[in-house]
Order: C-alpha cells, then sequence, then structure tokens
C-alpha cells in the first residue's frame, strides 16, 4: 500500500512539473517527488511487526536500519536543494518580475538575441 | 493497518491539493500538513530518527522558508481570478488534462508492472548491521552506527551539501559578506506576549535539543535534528524581538570549523589501534555534538537570509511606492 | 481505580474537543473560530494528558508528558495570540454584530 | 597506495580552510595545492599499472562492501583523476589573476574537484547520488557567479532540470535495494544474478538511464546544457570546467552502471540511435548559433552523442576510443573555452560575425586554439583523429560507418565558421586597450600542444595508460584523411549555401520551457521503460 502511495505521489509530482507553468508549483513538486521516494524507501523492505533497529529488539527483529540512514541524509540534501531553489527563485523573480516558465523562457531568449 | 491507510489516503489528498491549489501560500501549507503526515506514518513503519528529521527538517523549517521567501511574490486574488478566465487558461486546462490522461495511463502501466515483478533476494547488508552494530561501534542506535560509522564518508557529504546550500543561499540572496546590516531589520516593537513568552521557551528547547544531540547514539535522534531543533531557538529569537543581534558572519565562520571539525574527527576512524571501545562511543557523541553545532549554525544562517532578503524586498517596494 | 479515573478524563477531553469542533462550525467569522478552537485545544489537551498521567501512575513517563503539558500550555496560547494578532494588524475585517 | 578518500576530503577541506586566509595566500596556496595532487596520483597511477589486476578497492575504515564505503581504483579511473587534477591546475592557472577571483570561488573549484574525484571512484549508488547532489549546487554557484539577470535563468533551469534528475536517479537506487539489499556495485550484480526474473531490473534500469540520459545529454533531455555551459557572464574557466570535465564524470558514470546491467539487460540499440541523433543535431545547433560560447556548448552536446555511440557499439576498440576520446574532449574543448574567454574579453563582444583578425593580434592564442579545433575535428595527426578513427575502425557494416562520417561532418562545418574569427581585419581597433596576463595566452597554447601531442603519441600513450595494444591501419588511416578533406572542401560549401538561405536562424529560436524538458524527461522515462518491457516481455 505505501509502496503504491509512493508511485502515486512521484507521478504526481512528475505531472505537476509538466503541467504547471509556476516556478513555485515545479519547487513544490520537486518535494513532493522527493519525499516520495523517501517513503518507497522506507516502506520498501519493511515487514509487519518489524520493532525500530534500537538494541532494545532482538537483532532478528529489527527493521533494516540502512534506508533509515540514508533518508536522512536525503531529507537534509531536500532542504537544502529546496533552500537553494528558493533563494534562486526570489532571485528570478526580482529580474523577471514574473513566474511563469514560458514568459521567463521569451524573456530570455529576447536578451540572447 | 487501517490506520496507517487512513494516513496514505490522507498524504495523496494533500499531495493533490498542495499541486492544484492556486495560491501559493495556500499550497505550501498543504504541503507543510503533508510532510507532517509522513512524519508520523513513519513512526508506524519504525523509523523514530527518519519521523524525527522529517517533522523537524521537511515540515517545520521547508515551510518556514517557503513561506518567507514567496511572502513578497505570491499572486493577488484578483489576478488569480481574471487569469483564470482568459481563454489561454482554457487552453492549458485543456492541456492537463490531457496531460493527466497520459500519466494515468503509463502510470497505471508502470504501478501494474512493478507489483508484477518486484522480487525479494535477500537483505545482505541488513544481516551484517543488525548482528553487528554494537560490538563495531558501540551505538545502541543502528542508524547513528551507520551515518556516523559504517558509511560516515556519506555523512561527510551531507554535512559538505549543507555548507554549500547555505553557501549558495547566502549568495544568491547577497547577504553582505562579514557584515552586520546596519539598519534594524524591523521598526515596529513586537507582541510583549510574545516575547516574554518565548524567553521562558528557550530553556525547553534547549534542553531538548542537546538531549537529541547528545543521546543520539542511544534513541532516536542525533546531530541532524537536534541541531535543526537548536536552530529553532534562533527562529523564535528573531519572532519575540524582531531585531538582528546575530552577527552572520561569525556564524559562518563557525560552521566552517565545524565542517572541518567533522572531517577530521572522521578520519580518526582509519586509525584502528586508537578506537578502543571506551573512545568509539566518546567518538560517537563528539561527532553528533559538532554535526549539531554545525547544522544549527546553518539553518540559523539560512532562515536569517530569508528573512534579511524579505525585508529588503519591503524596503524597495515601499521606496518605489513612495517615489 | 486509577484506570478508570484515567479512562472517565480522557471521555470528558473527548467531550470538550466534540464541543469545540460543534463551535467552529457554529460560528461563521474567523475571529470567533480561532477562540473557539484555541480554548478547546488547550482545555481539552490537558483534559486528555492528565487522563493519560493518571493511568500511567507515577513513573518517568509522567513527568516527561508533565513537561509536554507545560510547553503545550505555553506555545498553544501563544500561537493563537500571534495568528489573531497579525489577522488584526493586516486589517482583516472585525464582525460586525456579536456572533 | 594513496587512499582514494584523501584524493576527495582533501581538497575539500583544503577548499574550506582557504576562507581562513587572505585571497593572496589563497591563490599561491592552491597553485601548490594544484601541483601535489598532480604528483600524487601520477603515483597512484604507476602504482596500479605494475599491479598484477589493475584494480584495487578500499573501503572507507575498513568494513567489509556489504556494510561500507568502498572506492575503486583501475586504469581507466585513476587516469581520470589525474586529469582532473591536471586541468584544473591549468585553470587555476589562468584565473591567477583573475578579478572574479576570491576565497569563495577557489573554494567552490577546489570543493568541485574532490566531488569530480570521488564521482570517478566511487563504487556505491547511494554514495555517487550525495556526490551528484553536491556538484549539482556548486555547479549552480559557478554559474551564477556573476547574478546577472541572464545567468539567473540559466541557474534555475539547470538546478531544478539536475535535481529532477537526481531524484529519478534515487527512485532507482531505493528499487534496486529493495530487491538486492546491497547498494555496492560489484555486490548488486552479484545479487542480481540470483533475481529468478530479469524483469524485475527492468524499472529501476529505467529509472538510472532517465536520470543519467539527462545527465549526459542525450537528444530529447540536452536543452539544459548549452544553457548551463555557455552562461554569458560565468568565468570561462567555470564553462570550460563544466563542458571539459564534469559532463564526463557524468558519462564515465553512465558506462559503468551500464557495465552492472549489461549481462541482464541493455538498451544499446537505443542508445546507438539516440548517441547519433545527438551528434547530428548538436552539430546543426552549433552551426546555428551566433555567440561563440554557445557554439562551443553545442559542440560539446554533438561531441557527447558521438562518445556515447562509441560507447554503445559493445566493442573493445571502441569502448576504447571512445574513452580516449573522452579525454581528448576534455581537453581541447577546455581550450576552447578558455580562448573563447580571452577573445570575447578583448573584442567585448561573443558575437561570431564580429570578431575577425584573431590570428594576428593574439598569435599564441590562435595557434593553441586551432590546435584544439583540429583536434576537435578529427584532423590527420591530431588527438580527435585517432579516437574517432577506433570508433569508426569498430563499426561493422557501411551504415554507422557512414552515421559517424556524416556526425564528424557537421562538426567540421561548424568549426569552419567557428575559424573565420582568425582571418580578416578587425573593424573597430581599440581592443588593445584592455591589457592581459601573458600567462592566460600560454595556458591556452599549451593547452592547444595537448591535443597535438595526444594524436601524435596516441598509441604509445594508450599502451602507457591502459596496457592496451589497439591497432592503427595505415591504409585505412590514409582512407580516413582523405574523407576528412573531403568532408572539410564539402562543408565549406555546405555552410556558404546555407547561409544565404536563413535557416539558421529559425534554428537559433528553437528552445525548450521547463516543462517541455519535463515532459520529455517523462515521455523518455516511459518510451525506455515500454522499449525494455516489450524487449525482455515472457514468451
Amino acid at each position: 500500500m505505501a509502496e503504491l502511495v509512493s508511485f502515486i505521489i512521484f507521478f504526481l509530482g512528475l505531472y505537476a512539473l509538466v503541467v504547471k507553468r509556476s516556478v513555485i508549483k515545479s519547487i513544490i513538486a520537486l518535494v513532493l517527488m522527493e519525499t516520495a521516494v523517501i517513503l518507497y524507501f522506507v516502506s520498501g523492505g519493511f515487514e509487519e511487526g518489524k520493532l525500530p533497529p534500537i538494541s532494545d529488539a532482538l537483532p532478528e527483529q529489527m527493521v533494516d536500519p540502512l534506508p533509515q540512514a540514508l533518508m536522512i541524509t536525503a531529507i537534509v540534501i531536500g532542504i537544502s536543494s529546496t533552500a537553494v531553489a528558493l533563494a534562486m527563485y526570489s532571485q528570478l523573480h526580482r529580474k523577471y518580475g514574473t513566474d511563469d516558465w514560458k514568459k521567463l523562457m521569451k524573456i530570455r531568449l529576447e536578451e540572447d538575441a | 493497518m487501517p490506520v496507517t491507510i487512513v494516513f496514505l489516503l490522507a498524504m495523496v489528498v494533500l499531495a493533490v491539493a498542495s499541486i492544484q491549489v492556486r495560491k501559493a501560500e495556500i499550497a505550501v501549507i498543504y504541503l507543510g500538513i503533508f510532510s507532517l503526515f509522513n512524519a508520523i506514518f513513519y513512526l508506524f513503519y519504525s523509523a523514530p530518527d527518519l519521523s524525527l528529521a522529517e517533522a523537524v527538517i521537511g515540515s517545520a523549517l521547508a515551510t518556514a522558508l517557503f513561506l518567507v521567501a514567496i511572502k513578497g511574490y505570491t499572486l493577488r486574488r484578483t489576478q488569480i481570478k481574471s487569469e483564470y478566465r482568459s481563454p489561454k487558461m482554457r487552453l492549458a486546462l485543456f492541456g492537463e488534462l490531457f496531460w493527466g490522461v497520459v500519466f494515468l495511463t503509463i502510470g497505471f502501466i508502470v504501478i501494474s508492472f512493478y507489483f508484477g515483478t518486484v522480487q525479494d533476494v535477500g537483505k545482505p547488508a541488513w544481516y551484517h548491521y543488525v548482528r553487528s552494530f554494537i560490538s563495531d561501534t558501540g551505538a545502541r542506535n543502528a542508524v547513528t552506527a551507520i551515518y556516523l560509522n559504517y558509511r560516515v564518508f556519506d555523512t561527510l557529504f551531507e554535512a559538505l551539501l549543507l555548507l554549500v546550500g547555505i553557501l549558495a543561499t547566502a549568495y544568491f540572496l547577497e547577504w553582505p559578506e562579514g557584515k552586520e546590516p546596519e539598519e534594524e531589520i524591523a521598526t515596529k516593537p513586537d507582541s510583549e506576549i510574545v516575547a516574554r513568552i518565548s524567553g521562558l521557551l528557550y530553556p525547553f528547547i534547549l534542553l531538548y535539543g542537546f538531549y537529541i544531540i547528545v543521546n543520539g547514539h542511544l534513541t532516536p535522534g542525533g546531530g541532524f535534528q537536534g541541531g535543526a531543533i537548536l536552530a529553532s531557538v534562533f527562529i523564535i529569537r528573531y519572532f519575540a524581538q524582531r531585531r538582528l543581534g546575530i552577527n552572520i558572519f561569525i556564524l559562518q565562520r563557525l560552521e566552517k570549523s565545524f565542517f572541518l571539525g567533522i572531517i577530521a574527527l572522521s578520519m580518526l576512524l582509519l586509525l584502528p589501534e586508537f578506537m578502543n571501545s571506551d573512545f568509539k562511543v566518546f567518538h560517537l557523541v563528539l561527532m553528533n555534538i559538532l554535526i549539531g553545532f554545525k547544522v544549527c549554525c546553518g539553518l540559523a544562517i539560512l532562515f536569517f537570509c530569508f528573512i534579511f532578503q524579505q525585508t529588503k524586498v519591503e524596503d524597495t517596494k515601499g521606496r518605489s511606492e513612495r517615489g | 481505580m486509577s484506570e478508570l479515573v484515567g479512562n472517565v478524563l480522557m471521555g470528558v477531553a473527548l467531550v470538550f474537543m466534540t464541543c469545540g469542533v460543534y463551535g467552529i462550525f457554529r460560528f461563521r467569522h474567523f475571529y470567533l473560530r480561532i477562540l473557539i478552537s484555541s480554548k478547546v485545544d488547550t482545555v481539552g489537551f490537558i483534559t486528555l494528558t492528565a487522563g493519560i498521567m493518571v493511568k500511567s501512575g507515577l513513573n518517568f513517563f509522567t513527568l516527561k508528558v508533565l513537561i509536554i503539558v507545560v510547553f503545550f500550555v505555553l506555545t498553544n496560547p501563544l500561537a493563537t495570540h500571534s495568528i489573531a494578532r497579525s489577522a488584526y494588524k493586516s486589517q482583516y475585517p472585525l464582525p460586525e454584530d456579536d456572533v | 597506495m594513496i587512499p582514494g578518500y584523501l584524493f576527495v576530503l582533501v581538497p575539500i577541506a583544503f577548499g574550506t580552510l582557504l576562507f581562513f586566509t587572505n585571497s593572496r595566500q589563497a591563490k599561491r596556496g592552491v597553485i601548490i595545492f594544484q601541483l601535489a595532487l598532480i604528483l600524487a596520483s601520477l603515483y597512484n597511477l604507476t602504482k596500479l599499472r605494475f599491479l598484477e589486476s589493475h584494480v584495487s578497492i578500499e573501503t572507507f575504515a575498513g568494513w567489509d562492501r556489504i556494510i561500507g564505503i568502498s572506492l575503486k581504483w583501475d586504469l581507466v579511473s585513476s587516469l581520470f583523476v589525474m586529469l582532473t587534477a591536471g586541468l584544473f591546475f591549468f585553470l587555476f592557472l589562468f584565473d591567477y589573476r583573475g578579478d572574479h577571483v576570491d576565497q569563495l570561488f577557489l573554494m567552490l573549484l577546489c570543493t568541485i574537484q574532490g566531488l569530480i574525484i570521488g564521482i570517478f571512484l566511487a563504487h556505491d549508488f547511494f554514495n555517487v547520488f550525495i556526490l551528484y547532489e553536491v556538484a549539482t549546487i556548486l555547479v549552480s554557484i559557478l554559474i551564477m557567479f556573476r547574478k546577472d539577470k541572464q545567468s539567473v535563468y540559466d541557474g534555475i533551469f539547470y538546478l531544478l532540470t539536475n535535481l529532477v534528475a537526481m531524484t529519478f536517479f534515487l527512485f532507482g537506487i531505493a528499487l534496486l535495494y529493495r530487491m538486492l539489499g546491497v547498494l555496492d556495485f560489484a555486490l548488486t550484480r552479484e545479487q542480481m544474478a540470483l533475481l529468478s526474473d530479469r524483469r524485475a531490473l527492468i524499472l529501476p534500469y529505467t529509472f538510472l538511464v532517465t536520470a543519467l540520459s539527462l545527465k549526459i545529454a542525450i537528444l530529447p533531455l540536452f536543452s539544459w546544457l548549452p544553457r548551463a555551459h555557455a552562461t554569458p557572464s560565468a568565468p570561462s574557466t567555470v564553462s570550460a570546467l563544466l563542458s571539459g570535465l564534469f559532463v564526463k564524470s557524468s558519462l564515465y558514470l553512465f558506462f559503468r552502471i551500464r557495465n552492472i546491467f549489461d549481462p541482464f539487460l541493455e538498451l544499446t540499440e537505443l542508445f546507438l540511435i539516440l548517441g547519433w541523433l545527438t551528434a547530428l543535431f548538436g552539430a546543426l545547433l552549433a552551426l546555428s548559433q551566433k555567440d561563440i560560447k554557445l557554439i562551443l556548448a553545442y559542440s560539446t552536446v554533438s561531441q557527447l552523442g558521438l562518445i556515447t555511440f562509441g560507447l554503445s557499439l559493445n566493442q573493445d576498440l571502441a569502448f576504447w576510443g571512445a574513452v580516449y576520446h573522452i579525454i581528448n574532449h576534455a581537453i581541447f574543448k577546455s581550450t576552447l573555452f578558455l580562448s573563447a574567454g580571452i577573445i570575447s574579453e578583448i573584442y567585448r563582444t561573443r558575437d561570431i560575425e564580429r570578431i575577425r583578425g584573431v590570428g594576428k593580434g593574439m598569435p599564441l592564442v590562435a595557434a593553441g586554439t586551432i590546435f584544439a579545433i583540429l583536434g576537435v575535428t578529427g584532423a590527420p595527426f591530431f588527438s580527435g583523429s585517432m579516437s574517432k578513427y577506433w570508433i569508426v575502425a569498430s563499426a561493422k557494416d557501411n551504415l554507422t560507418t557512414l552515421g559517424i562520417y556524416l556526425a564528424n561532418f557537421g562538426t567540421i562545418t561548424c568549426f569552419i565558421r567557428y575559424s573565420r574569427i582568425f582571418f580578416g581585419v578587425q573593424k573597430n581597433s581599440e581592443n588593445s586597450s584592455c591589457s592581459l596576463w601573458k600567462m592566460q595566452h600560454i595556458v591556452v597554447f599549451v593547452m592547444g600542444l595537448f591535443s597535438l601531442f595526444g594524436g601524435l603519441f596516441a598509441r604509445e600513450l594508450i599502451i602507457l595508460f591502459f596496457a592496451k595494444q589497439l591497432p592503427v591501419d595505415p591504409l585505412s588511416y590514409f582512407q580516413k584523411i582523405m574523407i576528412f578533406f573531403a568532408s572539410l572542401i564539402g562543408g565549406f560549401f555546405v555552410l556558404r549555401v546555407i547561409e544565404r538561405t536563413g535557416i539558421l536562424k529559425k534554428i537559433r529560436e528553437l528552445d525548450l520551457s521547463f516543462n517541455s524538458v519535463a515532459a520529455f524527461m517523462f515521455l523518455f522515462f516511459s518510451m525506455s521503460f515500454l522499449y525494455l518491457s516489450l524487449k525482455y516481455a515472457p514468451q
């Protein structure tokens, strides 16, 4: 079930990247996609009744600790890349005055010419 | 578990909402709730470390950053309405519908293919980790054992990524390098109640943050989560007093020094004769503390960069309106 | 005994919260709604945690719950205050008559 | 051997340390540091060359490969490490007196050097992912270094497309880990053999391939590359670094990951066609541009397509030819970008029609650039000719051979247009007012010489570095020379005709918005997924 949902959210994010023309929506969609991957990673190998990987549990009962460690990394990555994207977004908005990808592209092409 | 199903459905609904809502602020709020639901969901899947990280970083901090970053730039309601009625918009709606159908088809094929083919061939890594992490690393929390010992090489880059991300943010938002902004950020005095009560909150938050950091090798949590909690002290301080009595330059220097410290400390792992069982635990605690301080400095810088940028935007707007 | 008292307290908390939810739907205006939701949240939460504390008896866990309660009592009204204050400052209109 | 993680971590730590010095000390320190790094990588290369197996795998802190992170040295990766060290040395030398150079810039370059070395050595899926993620953000700072209007768009375009690609990559890793339970490259391959149905690998492979295709800028997914590599305001060292070295790390990773999946799933036909199309299309787009930096960037797209083509031919000769071409391309493309930087700074324009008479004004730069151009077009006795020769020689049927010649014909035509800047007379002769450091000219010239050496001693170098004897048949090599001259003349005429029709302007205005790139990514993903699932459908 969780795997299904993570696939759905991933494609939902991708869909938003394709159809939504606002930059901020693209960033939101990117966050959604990242979260979907994290959800998948955690739920992928999970079996019912497994305990957190802390030494109170027996080794056989523990859930796989590796995805969790990796996904903490992924969350930190997510926040820093989101912050950078947002910082760029505010620069972009200040310089171009719009956050529509199509208008941005047009202005940029005129700059080139 | 029926509870998890409810959570998952709510997550899908919130994701759709955050994409489809037109006003960016509301979309961001939905995204924050989505992250919070994720965080709670991870608890059901026996991932407390991750849950803490997602709650602190993904749900709280990311939402705050989003809100501060888009504050000056979002559309007014009338603008949205007028755009909504234009013929161009109708064409765009048609495009959305078309892509929706395409995504549904391909998504359905991919998902059914996945459930038809997925298989397991055992978990060698899991087997190794859960059997030997206590004796190998001295940690009681396997997640900490992995990210501070087995795979510390990754963690170094994670710390570097945070450093670089903050560098980039500060650079793009044009923080005056090496200086404090001269004028005071806010002019209005803020609510007395907020200021007083948040003063009462500091010790709680600090205590909690340090607890999470220092006990990272025993209980869920660790440097990253605890550091984020500590950083929230700075954020609260801003809301309470609205005055930047903070020298960003020193924070940046501190962050870089902590990063160098983390690299140097992780190099000790390469000297096996040095790492006896007592020192191993000490090493874990020390690493967690350094990471916690580094993350705290970093996230505080991140937040202040956005706040500073925001006031600058408002400044220029006000000036152009007056002039 | 403490089991029973705890359960009763938690039940009372649920009653409080139900009233609160009803109140949110009954009132139409933002300021009234935020008042209701804040009050109910605080009272309901305190009663609920009191029930949990009574149920679990006197141990370390109770202390932790107590700390959470103190934290909550400090922060929740504060958050409501901030929201209402910022709404007022950004000239969100006040209700014209009572209710 | 010197451990590999030192090669990764020491540049990063060094870069961070630079913040605590003043900029004079920093510049000097960097030069000395680069020399030390070159020596260290040379030492490792020689050590490895004399090992019996030519392979050395190390794990961080000595854990088992299943639970730790391993790095792998082989002949190719160690040569790439040396290439990275050498190229960075020249870049730092080139920028020694640049006014944009401060501690931040030096720190970014040092850090990205460590990351690129890390990508070359990495032997673990998640490690690769995180290295790329850091590098993506770093590169976006470098692109936006001057924060002007154009580079902001280019920067955010680059950042978001690449972040989406990395999300795909992470999903691929997640699927792989869920099925196989390991992250190490070699162990993954061992675990794959245990799968009862290889169709299980289709989905993860598609995710990984989509991400890597965007990274190596294959046909529908390349539109971020010219924008990022040729941002007008970015320092020319940045363009040289991105175009010369950084994309090569993706290519290297692409063929390593392909090798892991190779016995179970293969996409070679698809990449053969896509690589060829990219080579042609890139050359066409390069031909249509006016901006000299954009010409070079699109030519990078074309060459990347050619290298992908060579790697997908599935033959030993073509493989080594392609690897050699990666190295050659790194050298001559960075030469070209550096010289373009000098030229555009002196002439104060990047419009190719308005730059004339470089040959007279700056003989050293002109000589270096001409060497590099001869290299990239595959002129006889220059480095490009040898690598392209090996790629062509391994093509068995006439169609593939013809395809490569056609792609090379495009490159030649576009560089005929480019080389017009050397001749003629500059109309407004106020260009001498800008005084440039002579060292930059020397750097360009020396790097140009490398592409001559790379051609003259190609076989010896291959034997020296790769311990491989690649055959060169004099007769067919002579034939290739003839074809080169024929296409040179042909290109001249085609250029004449094409410039009159005005079609170039129309091509120049083709551009994709971010949404279209995302749509193409999705289409690429679904197409390769459908292709694979049909190819390996149960009988």
